[in-house]
């Protein structure tokens, strides 16, 4: 009995940061998709610990954000969690089961010492009032602020304009669904030897979408129809996802769509002249294109073709909702206070111009703070759009605008502990319809009853994980579990039974030998 | 004389056979080998091949005709493959050292010492074969943090150490050192720890040498407990650089650099093996032998 | 150095709940080995012999009893404080050592001030190794050696330490008959010239015979009769050791004494002066036959068998325990080999009575010994 | 006696340790897992002791699957790894020329990473956007129907699982069935030859009795290996093996602990313990059929 | 069955790069073997008995040459049709198939019109258990029987499918002395029995002599001699097969003749009608010695071994190839022991002598020889 709760006081801001002593603190980042990250955050730590030399920081990078919270999740039990790290909100939800491991952040943003903007610090760092509030919002739990934004993206639909008018199309205002469809279905016409009359080519998968749950949760949100509730009731499987389903494997049916673990990067197939339309995270911007600045593909596939970059596909083109999303950081307890204190500096550090816009521009992020976004230097960056096909590349700098002109429109989904599972199973029901169709299964009533449930059994939202869980009614056991138990149990009668007779026979014969 | 010739055409008649059966083997021993290098075949071709060209292939090409180093130096370039092979080589031969220690002692108790219990504790250590080791990982993870030892190479190797089989097949095969050897050393004045050193040992080369290349080639694709205990690039192994480049060459799936760097890092582990091939095979039928 | 036993006993805990009673591997043994002698420890299978001589070097403790080694009482001592030398069965020899090494082993354990130096070390192993002349194979290794070879390197390597007593535990089982005869007179050569205590166990009663200067014979984990090899063969003590000597083995009878005649099935075959009327057990060694057409003891003649320099004649007696009856005689000597019936008068000498009941031995008066030994 | 007994101890000694700090000790661990129910590590506490964490698991129909999956896997491949070891070791020992180069080369896997050969294999059967994949491409050459080896259906996913355990599993049986039909003594061919015996008859009669315990051997570890699988999962269907339906036991216990919905070591626990079960029935009766065999 | 070998050869190619050379294991080999008989295939180590006997039952092929099995010629058969029974030298039993069944095998193997029911082949294995006596270990496996009993199961085995010839390589070399002396003697009987042609493949004298109707020596391939045991013995037709027979080995001297007298260094001493002049080898057999203190052959006294029944001069003489000269006198005469010399005179029946340059046998008159015959 050992495993108890690991007790941590809860944290209260400390008079005085104490710059007498030395702190050694560690920041669990992600390297996105591009390596010149790793260098900004590199630079980042380099100029805190300029300001700050009696704090260090050593910085592990991950690949995944999955990862990252894995990690986390097995440090908590030994109490070595990082100081500071990046993370989706999610996440956080479900590092707060345990007590006091994460730290509310609204006595610290609003200290005036070392609060947002504080006066003691060293740096210039942006107010509350200054970070964007929509953006801010997102990082409350339960009322309180438990994160800080870092950066923020949403998803942009990458059109190859030339295809669409090559099929009699013109792109509207507002992207809508009924306009996607139309257009990639038209796309896959076939000439009589097999290839596509729209490219020439054996492969054209006319409209990609790179992840499916985002797909499922704005069609959804735009459709005002059930996701989830504030407190964790989930409400996914409803008719509406139905409907959409049904809609996406028509679609995949036809193989008008495909989504990226079916197929692969969208970018890839735009560039190749294989897509239409392909939504994909607007961080994902220096990819996509002809004169894209990072390419997957062998260049003599790359097709020349003239790029947009819209919003997503709406329901309702007056009313356009689309997700926000991009990392957080957020700060882990620890017994000593000072050291919680510095991770708050550092974190608060991240958020200064500078590293915003140095982080930005590598990819279609937008800067999380208005001071970042309105500086001078960011509003150059963006005006220059065009000038190379690097720095300012002018689909990296369209995808950033995006969301810059539509910051109103962006939502967020609820977080709780276990919201991630919840989103995982949004982008597993379009998944698997899209695979069924391509196998050339019905889907009908009784496929989507069926699906509702794997998936559910799947991502374990079927029960209750809260943190003070208790014991759900499981039910009966079901007949493979019985019949695994009552296998085992009569095997061992069995070797029981022929141990004894053996022993009895051995006994038996030993007096004629 | 009649007989003598039904003799002669069955006798031809089993000759025919023999050489149809002779064709029938090498067939199908042909078939399987070829099974079994066509992975690596495919490995090395990929590592050639360039990321674009493998992104934009559409059917799979069996060979090419442009082949590229690009994605060997980026497997260099991109992580410090150097440093993780390092690291790699430390940990493999530290952890392989202190398990061939360990367990040559702890086999030498069991083939040769009698003590009471003996049976019970083997019984127990056998027992200790069926845990798959993803079991106790977390319990270790926990020990070896509070211990502190976490981003330090004692605590990649510790846990690592202990390996019932190895204690299992070197007991096997001390057992089959005659008793009387022992006897004789015994006779001639020399100690239990002299004797393990000077005959048991240089007897059992042969098993020593396997057990050390298996744990080897085990610590060299060790992937879970290293990932998990290192946080620390510094530390890192070359799975985890495998992964890392898996992921990481352009923050995407880059499979012609990852398979540069498996291609890289298989490299040490098939050239021991083909050094130390004869003997390998020797120490593990040794072992086995007894079953 | 004179080796004593003194009631020596060794007792194994019994093996497994199947057979839980205690093995009495040996069994009071006491003997006196003379300094120098060769001493054959001879007997059939699981008699106790390596027992014993494991309890001599110490590789087993003794149950109860005590070895003396001169005056020095060394039953509690370690094997490796007892300076015995021994050669195995299989001679032990370490298979990844050359010949050099091999014999070099012991000297490299000793310790303290008997620590000997790189150049005595080699001069030592290489009078070991002229010894017994394998000085030109030092640098083989034991598996490119013959039988007879290594079994000099295991001598040459329990002499390098100049041991107080050398012991050998059935040295000469593996190898072949031809190689046996020639290396049974090497140890025999080399134990005389180093003068060496020596204990020679085997269950080959030839060979202990041909070379030792005293033989014991064992049975059960008791020793049965002791002595020079020639006086045990002439006065077997008991019937046991009557058999288990000579070859061809002795031929054995059911017989009866009355009047002071030996009865083999009513005929009487021969005057035993001083024994009183009994049961008896007759044994009569091959050579004791003589042929004889009036001869007392009418056999029925099987066959013949010249083997060499000896005839054997195969009969069958109906008192005779064996199935049949095996005499030598010269190969000079005419059999009739047609004839149904051969007879033998007997040598007395060569006929030996034991009692029925305990097997011991029952002595009579020969009129006059024709029998001379050579020494 | 009383000293050569502290001396043995003192040789086991360290690997006691060894053991005793990391197999042993996580093993108590483990029970204590199980029975704090529904212990996870983000909140570090439970919410009651009892059995509750095996009925859970008892209850997922995921660790159902996970145990439908492995003893299939386990069923499959132990005998027809073993019986193409057989074979195979039989045709090496049948022939003269190249021997030594096809001992080397079936020994190859052996020493090769399994996460990459296992992205490999991913790669030859997975189909792309452009083809139906390598393999499916051999299939359509010989007039067969394309199959999705990777996300298709149960058995051909099966299929590629049990094919890629098999190709990893084998250079160990064939090195030590090899050396195990070595190890015959040939004086009993002979025998048999001059009998008149036919090879099947040699093999039936002769070989296979001859080399069973090693046979028996490879079968007991193979069982023991193959109800640990995992890797080889991972290598070919990614780490979200729940949702390709071919979760083996250790990868349910697996992602119980570090999976996406991860860092419950109590359910991981009470897998770990029926999957021990399991082992242990299964090697018992391995032990008792061989100890059977091989006395009679 | 009748056996001919003509002119039967075999050579194995070189093994290695190191060994480029031939092996020429068996050498232009002709020799009957007749129908019935007990035939010893005799000589030293690698001399080619094994490749004789593998030819013979077409384990290995002839390089030339051929192989008759009465009139047929069975050099190109395969194995399991020439109908041969074969006892290993480890017997190779199966040992996971109890006696019963390891008897059976070769039954089971029958096809055709030669298929036996299982009845029959019940009787048929139980006829051959009895004839070996084993009818009462049927259900042990291999391990739980001696060495001797285990000899007997493989006879039964090779008998079981009546071959027409039986060979035994080596049979006896894996038993202790006192087995080897009885089993051999089991299978003299049982071949007696059953009046298979048999060859025995040995490397002991001994062995062979005692039992076989016939020997054959060979030595490096080569058939040296052939004939009734004790023909060869007494009759070698070269200095090789005199050496190779006869326990203890004859003993060697350097001589010369001169007219027609045999000088052992200068003395005479044997009369040798019918020799021209010329150094020779001299072979005595150790019988072949008389104590006579006049005796014409002077040789140093040794030592004097006593073995039972025997007595065993062990002297040197100058002349004399070997270190040292072994007589084997009866134990009844008497020998000086404390003498530094012992005479002997000749049997002129044991000695031979050999060109020294061809060490083919030379024969001379005896006046009247003394030697008779057993039968
Ligand atoms: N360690 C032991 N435990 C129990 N019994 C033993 C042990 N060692 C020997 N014995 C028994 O003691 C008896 C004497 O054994 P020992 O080895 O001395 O015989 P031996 O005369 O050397 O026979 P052999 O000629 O076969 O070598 C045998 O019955 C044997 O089974
Ligand atoms: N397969 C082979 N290849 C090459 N040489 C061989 C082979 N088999 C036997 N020889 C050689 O042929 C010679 C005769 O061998 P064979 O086995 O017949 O001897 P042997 O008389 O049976 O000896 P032993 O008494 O030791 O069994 C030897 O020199 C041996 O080295
Ligand atoms: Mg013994
Ligand atoms: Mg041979």
């Amino acid at each position: 009995a050992c495993h108890g709760q690991r007790e941590q006081t809860a944290f209260e801001v400390p008079q005085e940061f104490d710059m007498s002593r030395n702190y050694e603190l560690t920041f669990w980042a992600k390297n996105d998709t591009n390596v010149r990250q790793t260098e900004i955050y590199k630079q980042a730590i380099a100029d805190f610990e300029a300001l700050y030399p009696n704090i260090s920081i050593e910085l592990r990078l991950y690949t995944d954000y999955g990862d990252i919270y894995n990690d986390v999740i097995t440090n908590i039990s030994t109490n070595t969690t990082p100081n500071v790290c990046i993370t989706y909100p999610d996440h956080i939800a479900t590092y707060m089961t345990g007590d006091n491991v994460v730290v509310p952040l609204d006595d610290l943003m609003d200290d005036e010492k070392y609060g947002l903007g504080g006066n003691e610090l060293l740096f210039q760092a942006p107010t509350k009032s200054q970070i964007v509030p929509q953006f801010l919002d997102e990082c409350t739990i339960a009322g309180h602020y438990y994160a800080l934004p870092f950066m923020r993206s949403t998803e942009a639909c990458y059109i190859n304009k030339d295809y669409v008018e090559a099929l009699g199309y013109t792109l509207p205002e507002t992207l809508t669904w009924d306009f996607i469809w139309e257009v990639s279905e038209a796309a896959t016409a076939k000439n009589a030897d097999g290839t596509y009359v729209l490219n020439g080519q054996d492969v054209m998968i006319p409209f990609i979408y790179k992840s499916t749950d985002n797909m499922m949760i704005q069609m959804l949100i735009q459709q005002n129809a059930g996701y989830s509730t504030e407190t964790g009731d989930i409400q996914i499987f409803n008719d509406t996802t139905k409907d959409i389903l049904y809609t996406i494997a028509q679609h995949a049916g036809t193989r008008a769509f495909s989504t990226f673990k079916i197929s692969s990067y969208p970018a890839n197939f735009l560039n190749a002249g294989q897509c239409v339309f392909a939504i994909d995270s607007t961080a994902g911007a220096t990819w996509m294109g002809s004169d894209a600045p990072l390419v997957d593909i062998a260049e003599e596939a790359v097709v020349d073709f003239d790029i947009e970059v819209m919003a997503i596909p709406q329901y309702d083109p007056d009313h356009p909702k689309m997700i926000s999303q991009g990392p957080s950081l957020c700060i882990f307890n620890k017994d000593d206070p000072q050291e919680v204190l510095a991770s708050w500096l550092f974190t608060q550090y991240l958020l200064t111009n500078d590293v915003q816009m140095d982080y930005a521009t590598t990819e279609g992020y937008v800067p999380v703070t208005l001071a970042a976004q309105e500086s001078e230097a960011y509003q150059d960056y963006l005006s220059r759009s065009g000038e190379d096909n690097d720095m300012y590349y002018d689909v990296k700098i369209a995808a950033s605008e995006l969301l810059l002109n539509h910051t109103q429109d962006t939502f967020i989904t609820p977080v709780f502990n276990g919201s991630t599972s919840l989103r995982n199973a949004a982008g597993q029901l379009i998944e698997e319809v899209t695979k069924s169709m391509r196998r050339d299964e019905t889907v009908d009533e009784a496929y989507m009853d069926n699906l509702y449930s794997e998936v559910a059994a799947l991502y374990h939202l079927d029960e209750n994980t809260a943190p003070s869980g208790q014991e759900a009614d499981l039910g009966p056991l079901p007949p493979m579990a019985k019949g695994l138990l009552i296998t085992l149990g009569v095997v061992w009668i069995l070797i029981i039974l022929y141990l004894i007779a053996g022993k009895i026979s051995a006994i038996r014969n030993q007096p004629h030998e | 004389m009649e007989e003598h010739e039904v003799y002669e055409k069955i006798q031809h008649k089993t000759n025919h056979r023999n050489k149809i059966q002779k064709a029938v083997t090498y067939i199908f021993l042909t078939l399987w080998a070829l099974i079994v290098l066509f992975p690596f075949y495919w490995m090395i071709l990929t590592s050639v091949k360039s990321y674009g060209a493998y992104n934009a292939e559409h059917t799979p090409a069996f060979f090419t005709l442009s082949p590229t180093i690009q994605n060997y130096i980026d497997a260099f370039t991109t992580v410090p493959l150097v440093g993780y092979l390092l690291n790699t080589a430390i940990f493999a031969v530290a952890t392989t050292v202190i398990m061939v220690i360990v367990s040559t002692l702890a086999a030498y108790a069991f083939a040769r010492l009698n003590f009471r219990g003996k049976n019970l504790v083997f019984t127990l250590f056998l027992s200790l074969m069926m845990i798959p080791s993803e079991l106790v990982v977390i319990t270790n993870f926990v020990t070896v943090t509070n211990l502190d030892l976490r981003n330090t190479f004692v605590g990649l190797v510790l846990p690592s150490v202990t390996s019932v089989f190895y204690i299992y097949l070197l007991k096997e095969n001390f057992e089959q050192v005659p008793d009387e050897l022992y006897r004789a050393a015994k006779v001639d004045g020399t100690s239990d720890l002299k004797y393990l050193w000077k005959v048991m040992i240089p007897i059992c080369r042969p098993t020593i040498i396997t057990i050390t290349i298996l744990k080897i080639i085990e610590c060299w694709n060790s992937y879970v407990w290293p990932r998990l205990i290192t946080d620390d690039p510094a530390y890192y192994l070359v799975s985890n650089g495998i992964q890392e480049i898996r992921e990481n060459g352009f923050g995407r799936e880059n499979i012609p650099a990852m398979m540069a760097a498996v291609v890289v890092i298989s490299v040490p582990l098939i050239v021991l093996f083909l050094i130390f091939r004869k003997k390998i095979m020797a120490g593990v039928s040794q072992g086995g032998t007894k079953g | 150095m004179k080796i004593m036993l003194k009631n020596l006993t060794k007792k194994f805990p019994g093996r497994s709940r199947k057979h839980p009673e205690d093995v009495i591997a040996v069994n009071d043994f006491t003997c006196e080995i003379p300094d120098g002698e060769l001493v054959g420890l001879l007997g059939p299978s699981g008699c106790g012999k390596s027992t014993t001589l494991n309890m001599i070097c110490g590789l087993e403790d003794a149950s109860s009893g005590s070895i003396f080694f001169g005056d020095e009482n060394v039953t509690a001592l370690a094997p490796e404080l007892r300076g015995v030398g021994m050669v195995f069965q299989n001679y032990a020899l370490y298979p990844h050592l050359n010949v050099f090494k091999n014999i070099q082993f012991p000297l490299e354990n000793l310790k303290g001030k008997e620590r000997l130096s790189k150049g005595d070390m080699k001069s030592r192993v290489l009078e070991a190794a002229r010894l017994v002349q394998i000085e030109d194979l030092l640098d083989r290794k034991p598996r490119e050696l013959s039988g007879g070879q290594q079994q000099r390197v295991a001598i040459a390597r329990a002499l390098v330490k100049m041991p107080r007593v050398l012991l050998l535990d059935e040295p000469l089982s593996n190898l072949d008959a031809r190689l046996r005869l020639q290396t049974r007179e090497e140890i025999r050569k080399i134990q005389k010239k180093t003068g060496i205590t020596t204990v020679f166990v085997t269950h080959d009663q030839e060979e202990a015979m041909s070379i030792c200067d005293r033989i014991a014979v064992m049975n059960h984990g008791v020793l049965m009769q002791e002595g020079r090899p020639q006086d045990v063969y002439d006065n077997p003590a008991n019937l046991f050791v009557a058999r288990f000597l000579g070859t061809p083995p002795i031929n054995v009878f059911h017989g009866t004494v009355r009047d002071e005649t030996l009865f083999l099935n009513q005929a009487p075959v021969l005057k035993v002066k001083g024994v009183s009327d009994q049961d008896v057990i007759v044994g009569i060694r091959p050579e004791g036959f003589l042929l004889k057409s009036d001869g007392p003891l009418r056999c029925h003649l099987e066959r013949i068998e010249v083997m060499g320099r000896d005839v054997s004649i195969v009969s069958t007696h109906s008192a005779c325990t064996g199935t049949s009856l095996r005499s030598i005689i010269s190969s000079e000597s005419r059999v009739d080999t047609a004839a149904a019936e051969v007879c033998f008068s007997l040598k007395p000498g060569k006929v030996f009575l034991f009692s029925a009941k305990t097997e011991e031995r029952i002595s009579f008066e020969i009129p006059g010994q024709p029998l001379s030994k050579g020494e | 006696m009383n000293r050569n007994h502290k001396k043995a101890w003192l040789y086991l000694l360290p690997a006691l340790l060894f053991l005793i700090f990391f197999m042993v000790y996580p093993l108590i661990d483990v029970f204590i897992y199980s029975a704090e129910e529904g212990f996870n590590f983000a909140s570090q506490s439970y919410f009651g002791v009892g059995l509750y964490n095996f009925s859970y698991v008892l209850h997922d129909p995921y660790f159902l699957q996970a145990v439908q999956n492995t003893i299939i896997l386990v069923i499959i491949t132990v005998p027809v790894s073993t019986g193409l070891a057989l074979l195979i070791s039989l045709g090496l020992s049948s022939i003269k020329p190249l021997r030594d180069l096809y001992q080397t080369i079936y020994f190859l896997p052996y020493v090769t990473n399994t996460l990459a050969v296992g992205l490999v294999f991913m790669i030859l059967f997975q189909p792309t956007e452009y083809t139906d994949g390598l393999v499916n491409m051999v299939i359509e050459f010989f007039g067969g129907s394309a199959v999705d080896f990777i996300d298709g259906p149960y058995w051909a996913k099966m299929f590629v699982l049990c094919f890629y355990t098999v190709w990893i599993v084998l250079p160990f049986k064939i090195l030590v069935l090899t050396s195990a039909l070595a190890s015959v003594n040939p004086d009993y061919y002979k025998a048999a030859r001059v009998d008149g015996t036919p090879k099947w008859r040699v093999f039936t009669k002769i070989t296979l009795p001859m080399i069973s315990p090693m046979i028996f051997y490879l079968v007991i570890t193979g069982f023991i290996g193959a109800f640990k699988a995992y890797s080889d999962a991972v290598a070919l269907f990614g780490t979200d093996l729940n949702a390709a339906g071919m979760n083996t036991i250790v990868g349910y216990v697996y992602d119980m602990l570090y999976g996406d919905s991860g860092g419950y070591p109590s359910y991981a626990s009470a897998a770990a313990i029926i999957l021990f079960a399991i082992v242990l029935t299964v090697t018992c009766i391995n032990l008792l059929v061989s100890s059977r065999k091989i006395s009679r």
